[in-house]
């Protein structure tokens, strides 16, 4: 059994203060990147704000906000290769975003539409995983069986303070430290399980206290950071590609929106926290350090934000002109070689519909 | 008797039934603080306290695992499951232990435990939110089953069900939580287990149903009213079934056609079809008729009208039968 | 041809099929190392290497959930539960995503992974060692399901499912693993799936199981030599069926009894009896009977025989069908 | 959330080696006490030892064998009160033996004989719990549900190394420590289960390391040590009393005999090891020590011994003259209301079997 070091209690950070205190710079990271990761926040920060106007107006259906969260994404997805895999909740449904995957394609998912769903082959995005923890076995299996393959990818998994009691979890993560697969278990603590928070989730004083039960590093970084994030991340993916097995990274953050545009948290939580935290979130504060190092002019942000905007208004428009999906869908896709029954109830179902549905 | 939509009679039940008995405990996730995501469990953490209305970490085997170390100790625990499809994680508990622990004690250990959850489809939900699970517990040994079809069921079966001396599943028609309004007795109601209810008398053909298909297959009735006379048995509860309505209702009308929201394969419509192949052969005057779910996976929402049992579908089951 | 025991024509496949596809891994507790605690995967460790014959941590839920994984880096995993009420903690993953992912990539991925368990009783061991669990899978949209009953099926049904692009579950008799031997084909042989096997021809009455009730139905075709022509229909498959083979069968007797060791309640008999009250109700001369287990938890094992299906019950079904 | 040292790597010893050194004494235990303890042990061996006897003669089925486990069992139960509840494993089968339940009940367990199941609730003894880790959230379930009705009760709950792989041992685990429940989480490491050693079952460096995953204590103790092993339950149930939540107790030892009688260790084990084990087996190290002390004499090691062969044969002979069972009781007891079918059911199955079954 390997020998490994209590988890790092310390949160790791980046960036600083408002008045940059604290600043540092991450190691290799050039101004194009500082400007990619920005691109890749405000693109997501977009398409959730988006969202959920979208969803007001009645053109998506429930969606889950992932508003305050852009830094841990963006910022654990820009630490991969492109042969690297990443998997995610719904929490980051939008991930795809920044590996090409188009936004009406997300937007669809959201819609309920068929032209919703991708082949996660073509991009290294698994599909969005709706129950909780589930996904974690599935990218250790997936890293693994690439590593028995002698391939060099490794997989990102993203899945949230709730989920670490599922036993899914405990399975997946140790499967990963047993097999030595490369994988980056990234848990998302964003202190809320819809209207559960992290103490009554456990009694672990950290979550990153959990990966030494698996033997592997914990980490624990401020998840509004993005560059704390994505360096914590970047070194625990070095790792992985040597053979030294999974990571667990604990990125703290708040969830300063509603679970999903389903819920209401005035019942639960602690409102004045909230906008405390909502002053505090992660786009601003990377824009705060972008600036304070001169890197992010007026002009760039507002052309990014333009950008961004264009992607939403493009996207959704058409997610929108898809044509309605063909009832035959209902039998697509579960089988390859499917059971003959199903093409009898097809032709049964045209038969009595004639071909559409009310 | 007040007007109550079918998740406010639920409500309405837990209040009685935790104010009747004090061993009574509700579980599970966001059932406290926030009284549920569809708010089934409202008020009750404020008015019984946080032990009688337990937010639980996320984990549903550790919920229904730890409901069966609370019976040992004397409570009856009440476990929600947030969505149909999330339930399947306590599904080894459940076979391996909820439905046999009363068996391996001899009979000396009771285990009441409840385990209730929104089921079903037609809401568009993102995937996993609209499953129809009900044949994975009711082949389950020790289990019974119940699925309300009426906002006056629903209280009087989760009643029936937190009573029962034995592991009862109740699957709430989701679909229906906030769209059915009906009449729901004050106070103590207990629909008792295992009785059918004859949700409309007719001559010719019976629909047999359950939970969200009940309404369906009265619309069905309707759109067949001036063809036939059609019958509607709600079974109400699928352990122990009411075999006696079910056949009676087959000897009258002749012709069954069976209703359900689940992938047909091996789904509970198959049991009944079995029951009435087995007992009812002299008295059909035609084949028994399923309309089901498929043998696919619930669809993206945007056709999942065209997967749900639909009045067109029921009606042209009914119609085939009826000139056979 | 040579003659095997049942387990050794599964240790047979493995061989073959590990070496003629090298993404074909095996993996569970105690496969390597032991070789299974039946000793199906003998030899394999040895022979690929523990890297394509894994002995896994202790948990089936990570085991099905690390395959699905797997599978997406392009192994074909046969996933090894080490007996059938073990296979339980794996339901979820099972339902939520091995039937589902490849619906979910809108075709673009292929699952073939198999889960293979011995199942069923008879055996005289500890609970939770009995179960006949194929229910749970085959109401499983998205999966397969194939159970053999003799030596050269356990090989070429689980060839098939190994080279099915579908996830498919085998059930394996247990209780004959090392009691039946018959002449299984040397080198690559594949049972199709969805294809029945006419285990013996009649003409009055017609045996309709599969795994361990065959046998049983064979013998209770003896027993009624004399009084009645019995024909044993061998279903092999249960998803895909083979429904074909079933309604022939049928048509022929026109009387059907279907033997099913697992609890009664919605098992795939019922499945059977739905299936022929709805396409065969003109060919049948009486009902439609079963003779399964009952919904009750497996039993100690002193009193097993009661609750299994039995020459006896076969025979007294059949009687019962002839003089209708 | 809890403020937790990390877990003791350290095994926790009271019994020296062979010549007393490291020999000492735990506090509280008379010399009554330290017989009752060494009664226990010869109770728990002799089961054992004539169970596989049994077994080989044909006259009990498949057994699991737990000989070199008598120290933990013994010594984790002596730590209890009457009140405070057990949970075993098949590996601690007959530990109800502590508590009054007859021998003849065990061996009907294991003769398939529906005499070999009792009502818990007569000895605060769940059923043998055959699949892995699921009676974990029971004993959580029972500990926090006794607390919550203001009883004094604690629950012990014995589970393998293998165990600590399975979701139910996380969640169950977790409930425990998120409930404050009372209970005791004692991890039999025999360092097997079956043919897979715990070094392919985690990397993590001890399986107490799990515990602050949980942010409850972890504590390792010699497993061969019945001391040892009382000692440290003392003190978690003693925890456990006050109020501070569940403990989680590793038991070091190793499995010298087969995983039970249908298993063959020789493909897998080293059986040089195993030998090498056995001749470190607990209970001689107990009596060594007891002689040291001068508390034990040959005239009481014989009677004691004496004594359990008699409870043996007795106990055989009493299962052994059970009536056959009736065909009826396949239909007793799953239900307490049972659904009318049963009763249609048992009338043709005894019409059909005349009442027996061969
Ligand atoms: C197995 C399962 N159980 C329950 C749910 C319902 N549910 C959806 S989100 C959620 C809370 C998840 O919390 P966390 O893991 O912290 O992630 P977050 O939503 O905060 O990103 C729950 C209980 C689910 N999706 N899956
Ligand atoms: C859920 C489940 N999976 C598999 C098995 C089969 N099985 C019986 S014992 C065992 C090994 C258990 O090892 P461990 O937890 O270390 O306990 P030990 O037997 O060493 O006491 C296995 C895999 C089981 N009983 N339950
Ligand atoms: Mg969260
Ligand atoms: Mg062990």
């Amino acid at each position: 059994m390997a020998q490994i070091a209590a988890a790092e209690h310390e949160l790791r950070r980046v960036i600083g203060d408002a008045e940059g205190l604290g600043d540092r710079e991450v190691e290799g990271l050039s101004e194009g990147d500082l400007l990619a990761l920005y691109r890749d926040m405000i693109l997501l920060r977009t398409y959730d704000e988006r969202s959920v106007v979208y969803h007001r107006q009645g053109r998506i259906g429930t969606y889950a906000i992932y508003w305050n969260h852009e830094a841990m994404q963006a910022g654990a997805a820009y630490a991969l290769a492109d042969d690297d895999w990443i998997f995610p909740s719904y929490r980051e449904s939008a991930i795809g975003l920044l590996r090409g995957l188009p936004a009406a394609t997300i937007l669809s998912w959201w819609r309920g539409h068929p032209s919703g769903w991708w082949n996660p082959a073509d991009y290294n995005v698994a599909s969005i995983c709706v129950p909780i923890a589930t996904q974690v076995p599935h990218a250790a299996g997936l890293a693994w069986g690439k590593r028995l393959r002698g391939e060099d990818a490794c997989a990102l998994v993203f899945f949230g303070d709730g989920a670490t009691s599922e036993g899914a979890f405990h399975e997946g993560a140790n499967f990963a430290a047993v097999m030595q697969a490369p994988v980056v278990l990234l848990c998302n603590n964003n202190q809320w399980a819809i209207s559960t928070p992290v103490s009554a989730q456990t009694r672990a004083e950290t979550l990153a206290d959990k990966a030494a039960g698996y033997g592997m590093p914990g980490v624990r970084v401020d998840g509004l950071d993005v560059l704390a994030v994505y360096e914590a991340t970047r070194e625990a993916v070095e790792r992985a590609r040597a053979g030294e097995g999974p990571t667990f990274v604990e990125a703290l953050s708040y969830r300063a929106a509603p679970h999903a545009t389903a819920d209401d948290p005035t019942a639960y939580i602690d409102l004045e926290r909230v906008e405390e935290e909502r002053t505090r979130e992660c786009v601003g504060r990377y824009e705060g350090y972008l600036r304070r190092l001169g890197v992010l002019t007026d002009e760039q942000a507002e052309q990014i934000k333009a950008e961004a905007a264009d992607v939403m208004r493009e996207g959704i428009k058409a997610a929108e002109s898809e044509p309605p999906a063909d009832i035959g869908l209902v039998f697509e896709h579960a089988y390859a070689d499917p059971p003959p029954q199903l093409a009898e109830d097809l032709a049964e179902l045209r038969r009595i519909l004639g071909g559409s549905v009310g | 008797m007040a007007e109550k939509l079918l998740v406010e009679a639920i409500n309405d039940c837990f209040h009685v039934e935790l104010e009747r008995d004090e061993n009574v405990m509700v579980m599970g996730e966001d059932v406290g603080r926030a009284g549920g995501v569809f708010r089934a469990t409202a008020g009750l953490r404020d008015r019984f306290g946080p032990d009688r209305c337990v937010d639980t970490p996320l984990a549903e085997a550790g919920i229904l695992g730890t409901a069966v170390g609370l019976c040992m100790a004397g409570w009856r625990p009440v476990c929600e499951m947030q969505y149909d499809a999330f339930s399947y994680p306590a599904l080894d508990q459940l076979i391996t232990h909820v439905g046999r622990y009363r068996w391996r004690t001899g009979g000396g250990m009771e285990f009441p435990v409840t385990i209730r959850m929104p089921y079903g489809g037609g809401v568009r939900a993102p995937e996993l939110h609209d499953d129809s699970p009900e044949t994975y517990y009711v082949h389950t040994p020790g289990i019974k089953v119940a699925i309300p079809s009426t906002p006056a069921d629903a209280k009087g079966l989760l009643a029936a069900a937190i009573r029962d001396p034995d592991p009862v599943v109740i699957l709430e028609p989701k679909l229906h939580y906030r769209t059915l309004r009906g009449e729901v007795p004050e106070g103590e109601h207990v629909t008792p287990l295992g009785k059918a209810r004859l949700a409309r008398e007719g001559t010719d053909l019976t629909l047999v149903a359950y939970g969200s298909m009940v309404p369906l297959s009265e619309a069905a009735a309707d759109a067949l009213a001036g063809e036939a006379s059609v019958e509607v048995l709600d079974l109400r509860s699928l352990k122990p079934l009411d075999e006696e309505a079910l056949l009676a209702s087959a000897a009258k009308t002749g012709r069954v056609v069976i209703v359900q929201e689940a992938p047909r394969v091996a789904g509970f419509a198959a049991e009944i079809a079995a029951v009435l192949a087995e007992k009812a052969i002299l008295d059909l005057q035609g084949p028994v008729l399923r309309v089901t779910g498929y043998d696919v996976p619930y669809p993206y929402w945007q056709i999942e009208d065209a997967y749900m049992p639909s009045v067109e579908r029921v009606v042209d089951a009914a119609r085939k039968l009826l000139a056979f």
